[in-house]
């Protein structure tokens, strides 16, 4: 049981990739991504959980108080705002795609080969 | 040591960046080049400083925020400086420099948005080199990956940069992903992010920490190879390298593939030597075995191809398969090797780009498939490319040569590894065989007539202007030379093996890393002296130099592959079919594969340490 | 773990699974939306005030408007190409 | 077989990810040496109650610094590649009539808009200042500016072309955020400390005024992302807004 939120992190992982790979359609793909890098910030977050901690901020408790660990936060917290942007990049790139090759299904984007 | 130098080295080149966006330069291009220029240039001195500083002092440690470490415990983030870093980063400033001048003449508008993501660019690749903090490491090389993506698709009116830059970005991002999975799980076990403390805690953990940290450097190793484009985790280089700027080829080629491998190099060395270093027998083979796949595959991807740069695109695939094989051998020496391998091979490539570059501007038609005859006429931009194919050859003389003999002497003395330099002379004689045949192609008109040769390949290389003219300008003809010129400079200037030894030797000296970081006290590190080529190498240098023009200018160039017996013929027809359907661009393919290379990374380390 | 933790896991893989799954564009950012939110509640649940913050007012508004503006822009060319066709 | 090659290529890794993740400490038995001296010390050395906010804006104020700049690289990268596709639509659009969003001008609506977005900026601005006491901070409270923005930009009639000048506006304001954080670093070094150090009066914790540089980081970290994002936001809505009558 306490194995659960590693498992979902993995499962998230796999997922998201299995539907990157097999994806007809540009934005579903970026979504996809989407999925991946949400595993990595469960992954986080679940390894800096403690049980009966409280969150790390230290107002209305004292210092001292068992707290969960605060480093994994900030790493999550600034990524979930930076890669917004970046599937932002992507989606642009995609309506340029749209633009130049006139779909975004990746069977039909062939332009280089070989 | 601490130096303030290393506080400044980030912030010049990214207030530069903010300045060009901030402000547009009031729309005066001479302004917006002229502030790029200065803010590249600073930042590289900077970087060169922090050098010579290092070289002389050992590592430097800059503890930002001022939170130094208490009794081995670093909430901080510190730029942990030795001199391999240090000149990886001085070398990414040189190329910045290298490709601002030649974007100047190569976009008709440059716009303040190229020179503020180059900026940004060189920043990440500063901080990649110098961090000593391993989610700051993370952080830079995601950064590198956005500005790269920018970048790639800046020529965003043709259709190739396109797949081109999606294909980078899927990619990468996930690559970026497995790294960030490491991360959490070496988290997990230490509760630190520092590399030296890392290090402290997992060393000497029972049988190497378990499973946890094998799986841990599987999982950065596979990341870090994606942007290193190991095989099969390369399926997305070529067509980004292809159809990026040229001049972002110079940094994509010359600096940011071989990041990759840094990172994993500074990795192991900090983090995995300590408990995985009982296990080094059973690492080497591993990774001198992909590194072998890497450049010989490579090599072969180079002899398919027609375009001068998606051919210099498999070239650096080839290139990083011989350096992770110096990677792979884990010791001073050949490490040193690659050091000196690099930075000769990426002058020499980023010169052989701007050639293309020049190529470009002269003649309308270089995006297309004609190649064959364009340079006619072209005699010292056709002499310069020549060169540089020969220092791709890793000739006698260029700093290739040099890294490759540090590398091989390493092979040979280590017992079963007799074979390396077989296969490392396979693979230089694959590349520099064709890139000697696309010069004769492009300069002296040699081989059939390209028209028909499309078969597998429907590419334009398209990014470029379309202006024909008439001499080549001095700010794209100084560089190449230059370029060239380092890398004979690289070969040929006295103590560049003596000095590369030393600070490799301090690269891989792990408990050195951890005191001076952790503790403030520098080692000292005795390198063995090495000794200089011996004339029996360099004659078998010319001799492989020999061979190589024969096999580029006498097989590749005429096109006589594939040659022999008919059913070899049909054979190797099938293979080079099959090879360009394999790189097929689609990006669910290319994901495919790059999840098959970590499955096999990862497995094979857990079964046989796990 | 506690229960409410282990069921909010659960519906995190379910409906990620589900996004990962759906082939439909329109339906699928719809879905992520909701993972957005759900993912956020999970990060409330794990002791994150700030990065459930961060995830609400990005994940499950900033990303999908962002989705919904592509998507919009895609069908009225896809229509647009028809037309001229 | 691009499938079959992923499923089992996925099913090695995933038997490797739990041989992995088994070796982590059980779920909810965490004691990371970082995050325990942290939750301990923060709050006397940087008298800031929100030890995530203090570790973003300082003792990983680097990482941060490398983030915002992501924020910064992907929005302009992000305008370069769509202005180029909208000037060439403008060319086609330049005769056409005006475009939607017409009822976007009307003045009523341009109106509530003004009005309507005076609360948001407001909780924006407090999620950002307060982001060393309470959760938030710059991140967080600098996409609700964004949402502001937008909805300014958006009610107050997205005449086409106009809007340029706003984004102007816009790119900006995001680089006085990415350049800001650079530059209350680089004081660090001006006021004799190390890049990023913490040179201004600590004050009381719990104050609005305290924690020294981490307030001044979060404002300009708001600042940037609310340009970036509504930067970003802009360019997808002016896709539609000027294209709509092209052709």
């Amino acid at each position: 049981m306490s194995f659960l939120p590693f498992a979902v992190a993995a499962w998230l992982l796999l997922v998201g990739l299995y539907g990157v790979v097999t994806s007809r359609h540009l934005v579903h793909l970026i979504l996809c991504l989407g999925i991946v890098q949400a595993s990595t910030y469960l992954l986080l977050l679940a390894i800096g959980y403690l049980h009966a901690g409280r969150a790390p901020i230290f107002v209305g408790i004292t210092v001292g108080t068992p707290a969960v660990d605060p480093v994994v936060q900030a790493l999550t917290l600034t990524d979930v705002v930076v890669e917004a942007t970046v599937s932002a990049l992507l989606l642009a790139i995609a309506l340029q795609v749209d633009r130049r090759f006139g779909t975004v299904d990746p069977d039909a984007i062939r332009e280089l080969r070989g | 040591m601490t130096t303030p130098l290393l506080g400044l080295v980030l912030a010049v080149p990214m207030l530069g960046a903010a300045l060009l966006a901030g402000t547009q330069p009031l729309r005066r291009r001479l302004l917006a080049e002229a502030i790029a220029l200065a803010a590249a240039a600073g930042a590289t001195v900077l970087c060169g400083l922090v050098l010579r500083l290092a070289i002389r002092r050992g590592e430097l440690v800059y503890w930002f925020g001022g939170w130094r470490p208490h009794h081995g415990v670093a909430v901080g983030i510190a730029f942990a400086v030795d001199p391999l870093g240090a000149g990886l980063a001085t070398f990414s400033g040189l190329l910045t420099i290298a490709a601002l001048v030649f974007a100047w003449r190569h976009f008709d508008s440059v716009g303040h948005a190229f020179p503020a993501l180059v900026l940004v660019f060189m920043a990440a690749l500063i901080g990649f080199c110098l961090s000593g903090d391993l989610f700051d490491m993370f952080v830079f090389f995601e950064l590198m990956t956005v500005v790269a993506i920018a970048l790639t698709a800046y020529r965003s009116d043709q259709r190739s940069p396109l797949q081109g830059a999606l294909n980078f970005g899927i990619c990468n991002a996930i690559g970026g992903f497995l790294v960030l999975f490491g991360i959490a799980l070496l988290y997990g076990r230490t509760g630190a992010l520092n590399l030296a403390q890392i290090g402290v805690a997992l060393r000497g953990a029972p049988h190497h920490g378990g499973a946890l940290v094998v799986v841990a450097f599987g999982l950065i190793a596979s990341g870090f190879f994606v942007k290193a484009a190991i095989i099969p985790f390369h399926f997305w280089l070529a067509d980004a390298y292809t159809s990026a700027p040229t001049p972002v080829c110079i940094l994509f080629a010359g600096v940011m593939s071989e990041m990759g491998l840094y990172g994993l190099a500074r990795v192991y060395w900090t983090v995995f030597a300590g408990p995985l270093g009982a296990d080094a027998g059973t690492i080497r083979p591993m990774l001198v075995v992909i590194g072998s796949v890497t450049a010989l595959g490579g090599g072969v991807m180079c002899v398919l191809q027609h375009l001068p740069k998606r051919l210099l695109a498999f070239a650096t695939i080839g290139s990083m398969g011989l350096f992770l094989i110096g990677f792979g051998l884990l010791d001073a020496g050949a490490l040193a090797g690659v050091a000196v391998y690099v930075v000769a091979d990426g002058l020499v490539k980023a010169g052989l780009f701007v050639c293309v570059g020049i190529l470009q501007h002269r003649r309308a038609d270089a995006g297309s498939l004609r190649v064959r005859g364009l340079g006619r006429g072209l005699r010292f931009t056709g002499l310069l490319f020549a060169v540089g194919a020969l220092g791709m050859t890793a000739t006698p003389g260029f700093g290739t040569f040099l890294g490759r003999s540090l590398i091989e002497t390493a092979a040979s003395s280590r017992p079963g590894y007799g074979w390396v330099p077989y296969v490392m002379s396979g693979a230089e004689v694959l590349i520099g065989g064709s890139v000697l045949a696309a010069w004769a192609r492009i300069f002296l008109g040699w081989g059939p007539d390209d028209g028909d040769e499309r078969a597998g390949e429907s590419a334009e290389e398209g990014d470029e202007l379309e202006v024909t003219s008439e001499r080549t300008p001095a700010v794209l003809f100084v560089p190449a030379l230059m370029l060239v010129a380092g890398g004979i400079a690289t070969g040929v200037l006295p103590g560049v093996g003596r000095l590369a030894v030393s600070a490799a030797a301090r690269f891989i000296d792990t408990a050195g890393y951890a005191g001076a970081v952790l503790g403030g006290h520098v080692a000292a590190v005795h390198p063995p002296r090495p000794a200089g080529p011996s004339i029996e190498e360099i004659l078998v240098g010319l001799g492989l130099t020999g061979l190589t023009a024969l096999f580029g200018l006498g097989v590749v160039a005429p096109r006589r592959l594939p040659f022999g017996p008919p059913a070899v013929r049909t054979f190797s027809r099938g293979v080079a079919r099959r090879l360009h359907e394999l790189h097929s661009g689609h990006p669910g393919d290319d994901v495919a594969w790059l999840v098959t290379g970590a499955a096999v990374v990862c497995g094979a380390l857990v079964l046989a340490l796990g | 773990m506690t229960t409410l933790q282990a069921a909010v896991l659960i519906v995190v893989a379910a409906s990620g699974t589900a996004v990962a799954l759906t082939r439909d564009p329109t339906r699928q950012v719809i879905l992520t939306g909701l993972f957005g939110l759900v993912l956020a509640v999970l990060f409330f649940v794990f002791q994150a005030p700030d990065v459930a913050l961060s995830q609400i007012v990005v994940g499950s508004v900033a990303l999908p408007a962002m989705v919904l503006l592509t998507l919009r822009e895609l069908r009225r060319r896809a229509a647009e190409r028809e037309r001229g066709e | 077989m691009r499938t079959w090659l992923f499923l089992v290529a996925a099913a090695v890794l995933a038997a490797v990810l739990v041989d992995g993740l088994a070796g982590l400490p059980s779920f909810g038995h965490f004691h990371g040496v970082d995050g325990l001296t942290l939750d301990h010390v923060t709050v006397r050395q940087r008298h800031a109650t929100d030890v995530i906010t203090a570790i973003n804006f300082d003792y990983r104020g680097l990482d941060t610094m490398g983030e915002e700049f992501i924020l910064f690289a992907s929005s302009v990268g992000l305008v370069v590649l769509l202005r180029e596709q909208r000037s060439d639509r403008r060319q086609d659009a330049r005769d056409g009539p005006a475009p939607p969003g017409g009822d976007a001008r009307d003045p009523l609506l341009a109106l509530v808009g003004r009005w309507g977005v005076a609360p948001i900026i407001v909780l924006g601005i407090y999620i950002v200042t307060h982001g060393q006491l309470t959760p938030g901070g710059g991140f967080q409270g600098g996409v609700i500016l964004a949402s502001a923005l937008i909805t300014l930009l958006v009610t107050s009639g997205g005449r086409g072309p106009r809007t340029i000048g706003r984004h102007g506006a816009l790119e900006a304001l995001e680089a006085l955020g990415a350049g800001g954080y650079v530059a209350i670093g680089v004081a660090g070094i001006i006021a004799g400390l190390q890049f990023l150090s913490n040179f201004l009066p600590l004050g009381t914790a719990g104050a609005l005024l305290s924690s020294g540089t981490i307030t001044s980081l979060s404002t300009v970290v708001g600042l940037e992302v609310a340009g970036a994002i509504a930067l970003i936001v802009a360019e997808f809505v002016e896709q539609g807004a000027d294209s709509g009558t092209a052709r």
